[in-house]
Parts: C-alpha cells; structure tokens; sequence
C-alpha cells in the first residue's frame, strides 16, 4: 500500500490524498455530474425510457378497463408472469439495502463508492415490482383500500392476518419505507454540500431539501448513531423481506411451493441477482459519468465475487430441491421436479439453471472476474436466470399439480410482455433522473473515510492497517 | 455565503406546519363524518306517486301492517299491496278524492303504480323479511316508527356493520310475534330482558358469517 | 420548550464567535484547546464529514437516540400484536381454514414488520428531532465563508451564551491554533 | 362444410379479445352491447327482474357505498292466484324429444322459468333430469330465436297465414299433394288431429321422421329392458346409459342393479359393451370390446351360435385379441343367469341385428322378466328411412304442391342422398314451423315461430304411452305456435287454439275439470300407461344382417351437445364438454391411434370423409379404445344458418350421411387434408397432444385420486380405498374446530354408479347463473363450471378403461383458499361451508392456487358483459351475478341451504333432515351418484354412505378434510376374461 505524503510533514500543506484527488476534487467532481450542462445523451436515455415508462402505463389503464383477461392467466395458472415481475423486481431491490447495511455493519468500506446509487436502485426496483401485486387483481383500488388494515364504518371487515400476502403488504411497504428513510438520510450531509455550492431558485431547493444541516459535531454525533440503527435495523428487515416473499410459496400447500428451503434461496437468490443489476448499472455510470476511479475494479471484482458465491448457493439449492422431492417419496412432490425438468416448461428450467448456475463460474477466473465487458455481459444473463428461476418456481409448480384433469398450460399475451417492457422503462428513467439530481456517490462517506485515515496517520504517525483508503484511491491511477 | 433563508422562516413554517396538520385532521374528521352510514344512508325521503300517509293509515286509523304488507311472512320481500288492496277500502271511502286518482286509474287500466323504493340493499344482500319477522324482530327496528310518518323515509343506515350489531346481539330486537306490528311497543320490564327468554326459548342463533346474507 | 419551537429571537445580539481552519487536526487542537484547558463549554464545530474525537475535544455528550429508537419499536411492536388480536379475534372473529382466531405463528411477520417500520421512524424522526431539523434560518449561516465548511474546510463556533465568553481571547486563541479566518457573527 | 378460415371464432357471441384487436369484431360487439331483440318482448314484471340483477354487477363494483338512483316497485294492479313476490311456483310439464316424453318439473320466479328439475312422479324421470332438458330453458330465451311470422321471406302475421290456409282450401282438393312431416308422433292430441287432417283430405300423407334414431324412434316396437331385474348386461353397439334414450329411466335401473347390499354379501350385475366409439356404457362396462359398427352383427350371431351350440353363419370380427374368447366367455355368463340377462343393441344398427339380439333374449327366456315390448304411440308402418325416401321421391317428382314441416330442420338433416334441399324448391307451398331461423326456414314460403314446449299447451308420451300434458310456464316469446295449431288450422280442425285443442281432447277421459286440473298438477294423466305388447316383426325394417363390408367405416351417431343439432345454438350445451372426449364447441372425427397412423394424421389434423362424391373436411381426435378403421362422427355442427352461438362450430355430418349408411356404413373414402388443421379445444388434457400418456392416463399407482377396484378385490378386503394411501395419523398446528353439532352440510359421490353424463355440471350452471366464456376462452383454460367432471383413463393407451368423477368444491374443514386470502372474501360457516363472498374478494387468485382441486373459476374477464337481456330473464334471482375480477366457486348450493333453513325456522324447526336440502347436482343426477345432506343426521343417507367401506377422501394426507367425500368405483369383471387395468 502506499504511503501518505501528508504523513511526512502534516503541518505544511493541507492534507492531499493520493491520485491527487483532494477532498475538494472529490467534492467538485460529485457535484459537478448535477451542475454542469445536462449532456445531449442524457435527453435521448431518458426520452426513449420514459416513452417505455408510457407503455406500462397504457397496458395498466387497459387491464383496468378489461380485466385481467387481457394476461395469459388461467385456470391452474392464476400467476403467472404477475407476480413473477413482482419478485424479480424485489429481488434486484435487496442488493442495495445489502450493500448499504450489511457491508456498513461488517465495516467494509469498499461499499462507500457504491451504496448511493445502489439505495436508489433498490427504491426503483421496488416501486416497480409494487405496481404488480397491485394490478395483478385487476381492480387495484379495491386491492389498495382493503389490504390495509383501515377501519371500515360500512363492512366493518379487517385483512386476514393469516394470509402471506398480507404479511408482503406489510413487508414491502415497510421495506420500501425504511429503505427511502435510510437513502434520504444519506443524503442530507450530501445535499447541504449542494446546496452550498449552489445560487438561486437551486440552493433553495437543495436548502429545504437538506433541511439546514450544518454538519456540527453535535449533529453528527446524531446522525451517525442513526445511520448505525437504521443499517442495523435494515439488515433483519431485507433479510425478512425476501422470506416473507417466499411464504407466499412455502406456506402454500402445492408440490413445488410447499418447501422449508424456500426462505435462505430466495434470499441468496435475491442477492444473487440484485448484485448482477448493480453491476449492470455501475458499469454504465461509472463509464458515463467517469467516475473510474472512484468506483474501481475492485469494487466491481468484489461484487462478482458475492455474485459468484451466492450463485453458487442457488445452485446447491436447485440440487437439494431435487434431492428431498426424490427423497420425500411424495408422488405428487417427484412428478413437478421432473415435469419441471422434462416437462412442457422445461425449456426456460434449462434457461434457468444455465444462466444461475453455469454463467457464474466464469468468476473464478480473476481475469474474466476484472473484465468489465465480460462481467457486463455476465450480470445480464444472470438477471435473466433469476427471471426464469420465479417463472418456474410460479408458472410449472402451478400447470400441473394434484389433479390431473385440472392440469393446464400458459401462454403469455402481448399485454403481459409489453406490461414488463414497460417496468424497465419506468425503471432506468427513475434511475436517469437519480442520476442527474442527486449525487451518485456519497460525498461526504468518502472524504470522512479518507480524511480520517489520512488524520489518523497525520496525528499519530502509525500506519493505517485497513486498506480503505487506497482501494478508494486506486482507481486515481488508472 | 448569503442566507438562503430568512430569519423567519423557522417560524413561519413551524406555524404553517401546525395549522396544516389542523386542517387535515379536521377535514378528516368532516369527511368521516359525513360519510359515516348513520348520517350519509339516513333521511333519505323520496316523494311517492300517491301521497299515501303511513301516519294516517298505520297510526291515526291503526290499521295493521300485515294487512297490505302481507307476504313479510311468507316470502323474502315485503311486497307492496296491489292496487286492488287500495281500492278494497277506497271504493267507499273518498271514492272521488282526487288525490286517489291514480290509484283508480291504476285499478282501472291494471298499470302498477309507480311507487318508488326508500329501502334499498345492494343486490348481493339477500335480506329475508320472513327469517326476521317470524322470529320476532319487529318493522320498528330497520324501519323506525313508520306509523308516525307522513312520508316514508329511511332512519336506519342498514350498513353490515349495523346489521351485524343486532345479529350479534340481537336480544333488545326481540320481542313476542304477536307484537312484531305494534311500532309502539312498550314492555312493562326491560325489552331486552324479554329478547334474551324469547331467544332462549326459540334457539335463535342469527347467522354471523358470510353466506347468511350473501349468495 | 421543545427545540422545534425554541425562538429566533436572540436574547443578546451576538451570537459568537467562528474560525475556520483548514485541516481537521487544527480544528482539533483548537477545540481541545478552548474546551479543556479554557473550559469553554459552548462550542460546536462544523465539518464536512464526522471527525473522530471531536466529541471528546469539545464535549459533545453521547447521543441518547438509541433509547428513542428502542421506545418507538417497543410502540410499534405492541400495536401490531394489538391489531391482530383486536382484528381478528375480538372486532370480527371468523373462522379461516381451521385456524385459531389468533395466534403467535402467523402474527410473527405483522409484528416483525411494523416493530422495524416504527423503529426505523424513531431512528430517523428522532435524529431529526435531536438536531433539531429542519432548520432553515441559523445564526452561524451569517457567517461570511459559511458553506465552504461542507466542502473541505472546519468551523470552531463558540456561542455568546458561554459565561466564559470572551471575543478577544476566542480569536486570538483560535488564529494562534490555525484558524484561516475568524470572525464574530450576530444571531 | 367446415370452415377452417375462421379459427377460435367458435363462439362470436361472448366476448373474446380478438374482438377488441379486431374493429369489425369490435363493431359487431357493440351492436350486440345495444340488443334490440332482446328487449322489446320483455314484459314489465320480468325487465324489473332484469334490471334487479344487472344492479347486482354494478353493486358488486363497488359503488354500494353512493346512493343509488332512483329505482321503482311495480306491484300488480290486481292480484295473481297464489303468486307471492319473491317466491317461486313450480309447475309440472314435460319436454319431447327423440321419441320420448319426460316429466319436469318447472320453477318459475316472478312469471319467468327459471330452472328445470325432473318430475318425481313421472315414472320415466323419477325427478331427475340429462343435461339436454336442464338447458333446455336457455334454449327458449335464446335471442337468436327472435324469430317472425315470414311468408316468402316478408314479415307477415298468424291471421295472414289463417286467411291464407282458408284460401288453399280448395287447391288442397283430397290432399293428394298435400305432406306432412312431423317427428316420431308421441302426442296424443296432435295424433288426433293427425287423424283429422287424414280423413278431411285422404290422399295426404303423414311422414315421421328423426334425424337421431333412438331406441323409442327405430323400430316397430320397443323394448322396454328392466335392466334392474339382469344380472349380465350385454350391449351390442348401444348406448344405453348415454345417447339412445332421452330419459332418465334405463339410467336410474342399471344403476339399481349395480350395488346391492354390503361388503360379502355385495351383489351387482356385469356389463359387457361391444362398441366402435367409447361411449359412456362403455366406461361403465366391466368388459369393453372394441369392434367396428359393421361387425355388431357378427358378433350377435357369435353370441346366438354359442348360445344355441350352433356355429355362425358370420365370423366374428374384432379388435381384443382374445375375441372368440370372449364371446365364449359372454355367453357361458349368459346361460348362467337365463331369465336374468339380457342383450341390448343399439338403435343404429340395422332391424336384423336387432331380430338376432331378440333371439338371443328368447332363448334365453329373458323376455318377459327382463325385456318387454311396448306399443309405438306412432302409427307409421315403415321405417322412417324408408318413409323420407318415399317423401323425397314424391317431392323430386312433383307430387307434393303443399308440405307442413313439424319436424326438426330437414333441410339441414335429411339424409344427404334425398337432395332435401332441391326438392323442397320443388314444392309450391312449403309451411315450416321453424324452431328458429334455420336452413330449412330460409326455403319455406311460410315461416311460422314454433312455441317452445314451456311456452305452449301441448302434450307427449314417455315410450310406454304415460301421457303428459304440458302446461305454459310463460306466454310464447315470439307468438310462437305449436303443431297442433299449425295443422288443425290448416285442416279446418275443430279447434284452433292450442288450449282448446289440448284440453278438449283430454277432458272427456279426465272426466271432469277436478281430473284436468289433477293430470295438470301431478304432470301426468293417470291410466295412459299402455302393457306389453306382441313381439314385433323386425324382420319386415331390414333384411338380415350381411357380411359387414371392408374399408374404413364412419359411425353417426348425436352429440352430446346439439343433438341433432337443435342444440347448437345453446350456449349451455355447446361449452360443456363431451363425456369421454371432453371436446367442447366443437364435434370431432373420433379415430384410434392405429388408424390415426394408418391415415398419418394426428390431433387437429383435417381429413376429408368422402363416398359418392359427397364430401366432409373434420378435424382429427385420436380416442383411445376408438376402434381401429372405425370413425365415429358426431351429428349437429357446421350448421350453415344458425344463431351467434353456434355459428362456425364443427363441421357437419350430416353432408356424408345417405339413407343406406344411416346409422353407420363403410365404403368412405378418408385422406388427410394436407396443409389444414383445425384447433380443438378441450377442457381436460388441454396439451394431450404433447403428451397423451403423461396427461390422459391416471398413474395409477402414483395419483389415487379416483380409486375403483374389482368387487372380488370388495368382498376380500372392503377397505381397500382407504388403504390405497397410506396416510399418517395428521396433527394440525392448532387445534381443530368441533362441528359435531348443529347442521352439517356433507356430499358424498358414488363413483360407482356415476356414468358421467353432464347433468350435474348443466344443472348447476342454470342454477347458479354460471356465464359461458366460449371456445376462445376455454382453450386458454377459463371455463367457469363449478361442477366440472373428470373423466381418466387406466389401461393401456390402445384400449382403456375409464372412469368418470363430478368433482364440485370439496368443502374442506382447513380449506388452504380461506388462509391464503388477504382479504377474508372466503371463510368458513359454522355448518362447515366454505363461504365463498364475491362481494369482498378483490381478486388476487391466492386461493384458487392454494386449491388442491383446482375447482375454483375467476371472472378474468366481465362474461355476462353481452348476455342478452333475453337470457338475464333465466338468471336465479337467488344468486349473485359476479362481475370480472370476482373469485367464484361451488358453494353447496348456499342460496338453497339458506331458503330451506329459514322455512324451516318459521315452522320452529332448526335441524335439517334428508329431503330438506338438495343442490341442484344431486337433485337433478340420473345415477344417483351425488348425494346432499346433514351428515351430523345420523339417518341421512350421507352419513350413511360415509360409513361405507368404499368411501374415501381425495388428498386426506393434506389433512384438510374434504366435506366432499368419494365412493370408491367396482367393477364385476368375469374371472374367466383378463382383467384389464
């Protein structure tokens, strides 16, 4: 690791940090993705996602106005493609609570660079998968008002506390809440930083946004005792969120739903594919936005590796599935694993197992693992696995249970494609305008963790032992 | 740097802050008002093609209500008479009353009168009138005192949650068959005293769940 | 009076005195310096990011907000236990596929949820609370470099109310420790 | 002729996307939004009723919380004879078809029919009902129906037509032009007018015919086979149980004799079935022979041979390898229990297999015990093939200037040699008494609406003479008229009005207006039942059976769904599916796998069936246990001039049918229709054609869902059912409910006497105001029958057994669709019901998910959105309408449990006993297989058969303790024949 010049003669000059990214540098570069002209390309991203945004609406206002006739559900397979956007979206939304809290607990500090942007991956990953269990009724206004526990003067009836998707109301609202709060508070330090380089109409936005923080000792001894509640409190609650998804399966009583394992690999699955869309995005802004060197290789390699762990994890679990079907002697249980493998579905289970257990071990490899067109590549076919794994989970668990007379099939209509078309649209435009408005990166994590460290070593000359500061630093050489 | 904010902002938003949350509990507390069942379903009074007084026919002359509602016993619906009931009495009495003429038109040419419906359920509520009056619950009770009504008009809300009050305690609406007309009913104990014997003795046990009410 | 309705009004015209410094080390001796050798009492100190010991330097106590944190979740565990129980076996008790009217098993996830959610508010709404956020309008704003303190540099602040209060000495004290400017600001 | 072009537009009657992707579709989807038909023959009393259960739908969406505008109550002026609002009237009639009468009972809300259940005094309906009556009512509000008086394709009046009938009176001179063709003549009152009309102009002539033989219509005398009293049941090419009799009754006495007492001392007749096409008595047959038509007769000589120690003049010919065996076996069994056997053919086959069954029967003395033979109420002395022929002769060589058509649209389904449809041009005057605007309507210079049989005074008798009078339950839709009226006003009869002509013909025998009034009440007129009768000559129909010829042979027979036809445009019908194929909206060319490859076609493949340059295009269904060169065809589709319902459904038989291949022949032509296919839809297997095994067979082993077994394996182990699946002693989490007291509603389903005939699933749906989502929808798997039935294979792939199964919701005590529903919109009464609240659910589909039954229906889409209003007058007004986004389900039939619980409380009467409360399945099922009751009622007949040894539950191991339980299925086989399974 390097040594810090600072550290010879602190008094001298102010202290500058390796890569000659001074706190100022840094400062200016976050800031200036917000100040500066919005580019040419920025309106042509968001106009072509927004216009995709539009299509998810007008196929919402069509199955409003029809009903959920206009999808391919059917009798046996009343869900289908519905609430497999749901969990596939909430799934992408773990990666970013993951990052910000558990990584924060654990201390690793590679997660500065990243965890903004992917707390706002997480807000717009779960606003698009609430959309579906919203409409999947067909009639979301009743959905909206009598899932809730909200007294009713004229039925005087309550929500069935006994039904998971109950619990989901309660976990995805929730999740979403605690995840906004805990993003927004990030924010604050950040946003006072904007505001105070900002003039007119925007220093006033950015000053009621920050809510005069004026970034006093006494304030931060607050506010860092907040942000360790809050990432200690999310890390239960993304942990739960994902169960609590799956109970919608485990608590049922269908061969292929009905399974204890269902909680820990729809949570490693959650990672898995939440990590692979983070991925996907950095490898995008940070080449859009040149912010090499502050989201390096490094962190992408790490994330790949969880990729490659958690991967890994899915596929042990499609295994064991497998094992205990064949070892429950359940008849009905061993006919949906090989329907499942052999079945009219088994297309997109091999689509499935390819791209969730196959891809992933390229990562073993350091050099395809720093690759950044290959891990590009490689988190998208991992994002379209995780798709396929909640299809088959939903869709051939469904088509064909208990009876055989009431066996069916699915066929997806063009409003269920352009329906999930239109999630993504909604999706990248959220994120587009995230990154217009707001920092990307947390400023004021990443000059506290540098500077401190620096400070440290300034003050009592010892070295630094935790790494942090040049794997932050390091992609200054670059 | 400039401020951005003057001094007194903070108190100005404070203030604004305070009296928004006023208006939002208080508009709240308007709106549940208003929608509340017992005043938003309540009072309604539609005018009747003939001005047919309950208070007169019920009340003064104390006519009873079995005798033109007579299939509240026998069936579902408490039917409104057929002209022909009319006409039994106003043959003699006020045959020339103009305001009878469409009831005699009605006789004469057999086109129904078109009375219009003050208590009305929605279409999945199948409400039995015979389940409730052969058991005791008297008109008085989702009807109020019709013999002291002019114009017929709703005063109950007959909401779920209102039925679902009496199916779940139904004693202070029970009283003796023989009474069930008698909107005037006074008992010389407690009614509902008088409800729970009955209950006990004829082993009424009104149905909570759904498919007593929806089919 | 709570915070949140403490007046702007000031009761003395100065509000006191600001220096500001370039790096965090001086910042540091500063504060050291007027808290513990002057026994200053009424300082804070501005920085762009949380500077570890300034507490100590300057005497900031630890934050209560985790007892806050603990009172909102116990709030929030206890309603949601009381709404299943309420909803389900007292305000509308129905049978439901030959389960209990209530029961712990399917109430875990309820009472997880909101236990978090309500937790989660107190964490922040208490944070707020304690930092008396928002706060549009502070007198250290009139400072003149006011805002550079959020990019790279460091205020030492030392209200008027502190009975050691002494101009003179603050700024003499505080240039002498690195201080790139001092300055006294009115509330 | 079949018309490949238009795809799924089975059904451009209820709404299906293609019509919102397609503004033509569209456009005529919104003139149907606007009906006009419809509306205007609505009365006032039953449009108030309408638009009552229209304001449902709107209610349940959601608007019951804003006032409602402002709606009226129309009382009567003057009162109507015990008619009290909202009550309903049950009047007793009966309803003709195939030859044969049959007593039902009509319930009538508010003036309008809503619902058919069977006669119980009416000795051939026994108060059950098929599936054809219980739809039957559909048929008369259907709008398509909507049909006027027409002379020469102008609209015109009744009192024209009189006029006109007065004008001719002269030119009809002795009536030697004069013909009149009618359907197999079972009215008495119109008989009598028959002999009017026969003595007023003698030359005429009076022409019976059915387009669909049956045993009642095909020959001189019929026989009437007390399958009760026969211990070996053996039925040649017949479908006893199914198609070849329109009553209930043959029904109702095999089951009888299926089931006697218990475990050893158990008693039960056997049934052997030689069939080309897998008929429902084949399902139920102990033994099933596959052979072709054409080969009956050869085994019917077999059989006599063996029987009589002589060697036959034919060989036997079939498709078992052990066949001679098997007729070995047949007739040892037959010898064994003489005067307690009997031997049935089939209608189809020709008068001189029948002469050899007859036979068969004397020798072995069971006629008499078993087979009687009863009178035909006709008087026709030919067969009615050879009578059309003649007609059509007389017609193509002009001797006909005037015909009266009573009968069922002959232009559409005469036999296609007789040129129907060019010698009716032929004729000047051709009067049609049109059941609807149909092909033979389009060619008729008078077009006068038939009354539907629950619109008109009428009569008809069962085949043994049980005369009923049919009562009006409503005034005729469209003015129509019935047959009596027609002819008596054309033949200057007495009396003109069908009431006159009816009652004056009976109140002389009923004495008095008390007697009228009786016969009127009970649905029958006492005495009219007529004894046994000489054994007829069947010899004179048909000479004796020739050596069947080679070739590929193609077997008409009826559907299941049209009938003849007459059915097709009945939306009911046309989606329920067929018992063994479980084909719906469609008809089908029925083929074995063997020929299937033969031909190189498979599933939904067209061939063309072609013989003497007459020509047919279907599509393909490959039928295990079919026959091999053996196609079945089902009369009744690809009708070219029919409602919205049937229109483009099927192809039509009838266009390959000629009078000397009636019934079946050979000498067809097949090839494969390159390039063309044609999608069929079912409802069960709908991807069979990936996978047949996978999907069609039941693994027997694996899935004991429907459990049968043999009645020695019976007698040896009694619970073997039960022992099928090891189920472990089930604890549940918590602890259970206690439902041992109070009224327990329970179904218990004999899968032993089920034969799989469709009635439960239609009377359910007329009972329930069940929408018909149409061919589209049911290919995507979206069909709303809450009753649905289940029909598996066992065996192997060429030649199975089946067995069928009503599988309606099951009721659980822990239901998994009440956990899982967020909303509490289906919860559990304390009567152990499965509540099922339409008006709370929002739809998220959880439960039926959850239901390991997969028995419950959503509303994807609004499917009563273009029910016309029309039909909406048939609607229940017992039963919520449910709009789109709505989860229903069966529920026991809730509305009638809940009627019956409050008459009863009005008598001080709580507890529920057997008789008090029937759904609409088991009160209308011809086999008795479903039964209703209070099974805390130790005496009640559920209860009972809960305590039988047969009886199980389907997926007891899930612990969720089905209300609904399964009595296990036996079957007889003869131990000297392999059992197959």
């Amino acid at each position: 690791m390097a040594q810090n010049p600072a550290a010879l003669d602190p008094h001298v000059k102010p202290i500058l940090v390796q890569g000659g990214a001074s706190l100022h540098k840094i400062t200016d570069d976050i800031s200036k993705i917000t100040e500066s002209q919005t580019p040419l390309k920025w309106y042509i991203a968001i106009g072509i996602s927004s216009s995709i945004a539009l299509i998810l609406f007008a196929m919402l206002g069509w199955l409003v106005w029809m009903g959920i006739g206009v999808w391919g559900n059917n009798q046996p397979v009343a869900w289908a493609w519905d609430i497999t956007n749901f969990v596939f979206w909430i799934g992408i939304g773990h990666a970013g609570t993951l990052i910000s809290a558990i990584l924060f607990l654990f201390r690793q500090k590679w997660r500065t660079s990243i965890n903004r942007a992917a707390e706002a991956m997480t807000l717009f990953a779960v606003a698009c998968a609430g959309i579906y269990p919203l409409f999947h009724t067909g009639r979301p206004w009743r959905a909206a008002y009598w899932l809730l526990p909200l007294p009713n003067p004229y039925l005087a009836m309550w929500p069935n506390f006994r039904s998971p998707l109950v619990w989901d109301v309660f976990a995805v609202s929730t999740y979403l809440t605690v995840s906004a709060l805990f993003w927004y508070v990030g924010l604050i330090p950040d946003l006072a930083t904007l505001r105070d380089r900002a003039k007119g109409v925007r220093q006033m936005i950015f000053g009621a946004a920050s809510l005069g923080w004026r970034g006093s000792a006494r304030m931060w001894n607050n506010y860092e005792k907040a942000y360790l509640i809050l990432a200690a409190l999310s890390t239960p609650l993304v942990l739960s969120v994902h169960s609590i998804v799956s109970f919608d399966f485990a608590t049922s009583v269908l061969p292929g739903w009905h399974t204890t394992i269902f909680p820990p690999y729809f949570v490693a699955g959650a990672i898995f594919s939440g990590f692979a869309m983070v991925i996907t995005l950095m490898v995008i802004a940070r080449w859009a936005l040149n912010l090499q060197y502050l989201i390096t290789i490094r962190h992408l390699e790490n994330m790949n590796k969880v990729i490659l762990a958690t991967g890994t994890i899915v596929g042990y679990a499609y295994a064991t599935e497998f094992f205990i079907a064949w070892y429950s002697g359940n008849p009905y249980e061993r006919f949906v694993f090989i329907n499942r493998a052999f079945g009219p579905f088994a297309w997109a289970y091999w689509a499935m197992v390819t791209c969730n257990v196959v891809t992933p071990q390229f990562f073993w490899s350091k050099r395809l693992r720093t690759n950044v067109p290959f891990m590009f590549v490689l988190s998208i076919f991992v994002n379209i696995g995780m798709w396929f794994e909640r299809f088959v989970i939903i869709a051939t668990s469904l088509h064909r249970d208990f009876m055989p007379s009431a066996w069916g099939y699915f066929r997806p209509t063009p409003v269920d494609m352009l329906t999930f078309f239109g999630t993504f649209g909604l999706f990248v435009t959220l994120f587009l305008a995230f990154c217009r408005f707001l920092p990307v990166i947390a400023v004021s994590e990443i000059k506290g963790m540098m500077a401190n460290e620096a400070m440290h070593e300034a003050m009592h000359g010892q070295p630094v032992n935790a790494p942090a500061v040049p794997e932050v630093l390091e992609g200054g050489r670059h | 740097m400039a401020l951005i904010f003057p001094k007194s902002t903070d108190q100005i938003l404070r203030l604004g802050a305070l009296a928004a949350g006023l208006v939002v509990i208080g508009g709240a507390a308007m709106g549940l008002y208003v929608t509340w069942p017992d005043n938003l379903k309540t009072g309604y009074t539609p005018v009747q093609p003939v001005p047919y007084s309950h208070k007169l026919h019920a009340g003064e002359l104390g006519m009873d209500c079995y005798y033109c509602h007579y299939t509240v016993t026998k069936s579902s619906y408490a039917a409104v008479p057929q002209t022909e009931v009319c006409m039994n009495c106003h043959v003699r009495v006020k045959p020339q009353s103009p305001r009878l003429e469409k009831i005699r038109d009605s006789y004469a040419t057999g086109k129904p009168v078109e009375w219009v419906k003050v208590h009305k359920l929605a279409d999945f509520v199948y409400f039995n009138h015979q389940a409730h009056v052969t058991v005791g619950v008297s008109c008085v009770s989702c009807h109020g005192r019709i013999d002291q009504m002019v114009e017929v008009k709703q005063v109950k809300p007959l909401n779920m949650a209102w039925c679902l009050d009496c199916h779940r305690n139904p004693a202070p609406n029970i009283r003796p068959v023989e009474q069930v007309t008698n909107l005037a009913w006074q008992p010389d104990r407690d009614p509902a005293e008088i409800g729970r014997e009955l209950i006990t003795a004829k082993g009424i046990n009104p149905p909570q769940n759904c498919s007593g009410c929806h089919r | 009076m709570l915070p949140f309705f403490k007046s702007n009004t000031p009761v003395n015209p100065v509000y006191g005195v600001v220096g500001l410094f370039d790096r965090p080390e001086d910042l540091l001796r500063a504060g050291e310096e007027l808290h513990h050798k002057r026994g200053y009492t009424k300082l804070d100190a501005y920085s762009p990011f949380p500077i570890h010991g300034i507490d100590d330097a300057i005497g900031v106590p630890k934050s209560i907000l985790g007892y806050i944190v603990f009172c909102a979740g116990l709030f929030g565990f206890a309603n949601a236990v009381l709404m299943v129980w309420y909803t389900g076996a007292v305000d509308y008790p129905l049978v439901i596929g030959g389960k209990p009217l209530f029961a712990w098993e399917f109430s875990i996830p309820v009472v997880f949820e909101l236990t978090v959610l309500f937790s989660s508010f107190g964490a922040v709404f208490g944070m707020f609370y304690l930092n008396g956020l928002p706060r549009f309008y502070h007198p250290t704003m009139n400072f003149s470099r006011f805002g550079e303190h959020t990019d790279d540099k460091y205020l030492l602040v030392v209200e008027s109310t502190d009975p050691r209060f002494d101009v003179e000495e603050l700024q003499a004290v505080m240039s002498e420790l690195g201080a790139a400017t001092t300055e006294v600001v009115e509330a | 002729m079949i018309q490949i072009t238009k795809k799924l537009t089975g059904k451009k009657y209820w709404r299906s996307l293609d019509q919102f992707y397609q503004t033509s579709e569209f456009q005529t989807w919104v003139n149907r939004e606007f009906p006009s038909a419809g509306q205007d023959m609505l009365d006032e009393p039953s449009r108030r009723n309408v638009l009552k259960v229209m304001a449902a739908s709107f209610g349940l969406a959601g608007l019951t919380a804003c006032r409602r505008p402002v709606e009226h109550i129309l009382p009567n002026s003057k009162g109507i004879e015990d008619l009290i609002p909202g009550r309903p009237n049950y009047y007793n009639t009966a309803m003709p078809l195939g030859g044969a009468s049959m007593g039902l009972m009509v319930e009538v809300n508010d003036g309008r029919p809503t619902k058919i259940e069977g006669n119980p005094n009416h000795p051939w309906s026994l108060g059950r009902a098929r599936a054809y009556h219980q739809a039957s009512i559909l048929q008369m509000y259907d709008p398509d129906r909507g049909l006027a008086f027409k002379e020469s394709g102008n609209n015109s009046d009744w009192a024209k037509f009189e006029a006109w009938s007065g004008s001719v009176q002269g030119q009809l001179g002795d009536g030697s032009g004069l013909r009149i063709l009618s359907e197999y003549l079972h009215s008495p009152s119109l008989s009598a007018v028959r002999k009017h009309a026969l003595t007023r102009f003698p030359k005429a002539q009076w022409i019976e015919y059915n387009a669909v033989q049956t045993n009642e219509t095909a020959l001189p005398a019929i026989a009437r086979v007390a399958f009760d009293k026969a211990a070996v049941v053996v039925a040649l090419d017949s479908d006893f149980l199914g198609l070849d009799s329109s009553t209930v009754l043959p029904v109702k006495e095999y089951v009888k004799g299926r089931m006697v007492g218990d475990a050893d001392e158990t008693v039960m007749s056997r049934l052997y079935t030689v069939e080309s096409q897998f008929s429902v008595t084949g399902a139920a047959a102990d033994h099933r022979f596959r052979s072709r038509s054409s080969d009956i007769g050869g085994y019917a000589n077999a059989l006599l041979a063996a029987i009589q120690n002589t060697t036959s003049p034919l060989k036997v010919v079939g498709q078992t390898p052990n066949t001679d065996k098997a007729v070995a076996a047949i007739a040892k069994d037959l010898i064994a229990n003489k005067g307690k056997s009997v031997v049935v053919c089939g209608p189809r086959q020709p008068g001189g297999v029948h002469a050899v069954v007859h036979q068969i029967n004397q020798a072995l003395g069971n006629v008499g015990p078993v087979v009687t033979y009863l009178n035909r109420t006709s008087e026709q002395q030919t067969s009615q093939v050879d009578a059309i022929k003649t007609l059509a002769g007389d017609m193509a060589a002009g001797r006909v200037n005037t015909l009266v058509i009573l009968s069922y649209n002959p232009a559409y389904s005469a036999p296609a040699d007789l040129d129907f449809v060019a010698n009716l041009k032929k004729v000047a005057n051709v009067i049609y008494l049109a059941p609807e605007e149909d092909e033979t309507a389009a060619l008729a210079k008078w077009q006068i609406p038939a009354a539907h049989y629950l619109e008109s005074w009428a009569d008809s008798q069962a085949p043994d003479g049980t005369a009923t009078i049919h009562q009006p339950t409503i005034q005729p839709l469209y003015g129509g008229k019935t047959a009596a009226e027609l002819v008596a006003t054309l033949t200057g009869f007495k009396d003109k009005k069908a009431y006159d002509i009816v009652r004056n013909y009976w109140l002389p025998i009923l004495k008095d207006e008390k007697g009228w009034r009786k016969a009127l009440h009970d649905g029958m007129v006492p005495n009219t039942t007529s004894t046994a009768a000489a054994t007829p000559n069947f010899a004179a129909w048909a000479s004796a059976p020739t050596p069947a010829g080679s070739g590929m042979e193609v077997v008409f027979v009826p559907s299941w769904s049209t009938y003849d036809g007459r059915f097709n445009n009945n939306a009911w019908l046309q989606e329920v599916p067929d018992p063994i194929t479980k084909v719906t909206w469609d008809n089908a060319a029925l083929v074995s796998k063997a020929t299937a490859s033969k031909l190189g076609v498979q599933m939904n493949d067209v061939i063309s069936i072609e013989r003497n340059g007459r020509k047919v295009e279907a599509a393909v269904f490959v039928q295990p246990g079919q026959a091999d060169d053996s196609i079945t065809v089902a009369l009744g589709y690809g009708r070219t001039r029919v409602g919205r319902v049937g229109e483009g459904t099927g192809f039509n038989a009838y266009a390959v049918r000629t009078t000397d291949v009636f019934g079946f022949g050979t000498g067809f032509t097949v090839s494969k229709v390159a390039g063309k296919s044609y999608p069929l839809v079912q409802t069960q297997d709908y991807d069979s054609q990936t996978e047949p095994q996978l999907v069609s067979f039941q693994p027997k082993a694996t899935r004991p869902v429907l459990r049968e077994g043999t009645l020695a394996e019976y007698k040896h182990e009694p619970n073997f059912a039960q022992e099928m699946v090891e189920t472990p002693p089930l604890r549940s989490l918590y602890g259970e409910y206690d439902y041992s007291r109070g009224n327990q509603w329970a179904m218990a389903i004999d899968l032993n006497s089920c034969i799989g005939c469709n009635a439960c699933t239609v009377a359910c749906q007329a009972e329930n105001n069940i929408p018909v989502v149409g061919k589209t929808e049911v290919a995507r798997g979206r069909e709303m029958h809450w009753i649905r039935i289940d029909r598996y294979y066992t065996g192997n792939a060429e030649d199975p057994q089946a067995v069928t199964a009503p599988i309606p919701c099951m009721q659980c005590e822990n239901a998994p669709c009440e956990n899982v529903c967020p909303v509490a919109a289906t919860v559990h009464s304390p009567e152990g019901l499965n509540d099922m609240v339409y008006n709370r659910c929002v739809g998220t589909r959880y439960c039926s998910n959850n239901c390991p039954f997969k028995v419950r229906r959503f509303n994807f889409l609004a499917w009563h959105h273009d029910t016309k209003e029309s039909q909406k007058m048939q609607w229940n007004p017992d039963v919520t309408v449910r709009m789109r986004g709505v989860m229903e389900k069966c529920t026991y039939c809730v509305q009638r449990i809940q009627e019956a619980k409050i008459d009863a409380k009005a008598k001080g009467k709580r507890w529920m006993v057997d008789g008090d409360v029937t759904p609409a399945c088991a009160q209308t099922c011809p086999s008795d297989a479903i039964v209703f009751g209070n099974v805390n009622d130790l005496n009640s007949r559920v209860a009972k058969m809960k305590l039988s040894p047969r009886n199980y539950a389907m997926l007891a191991e899930l612990n969720i303790k089905p209300r609904t339980t399964y009595l296990a299925k036996l079957r007889n086989p003869n131990p000297e024949l392999e059992v197959r399974s």
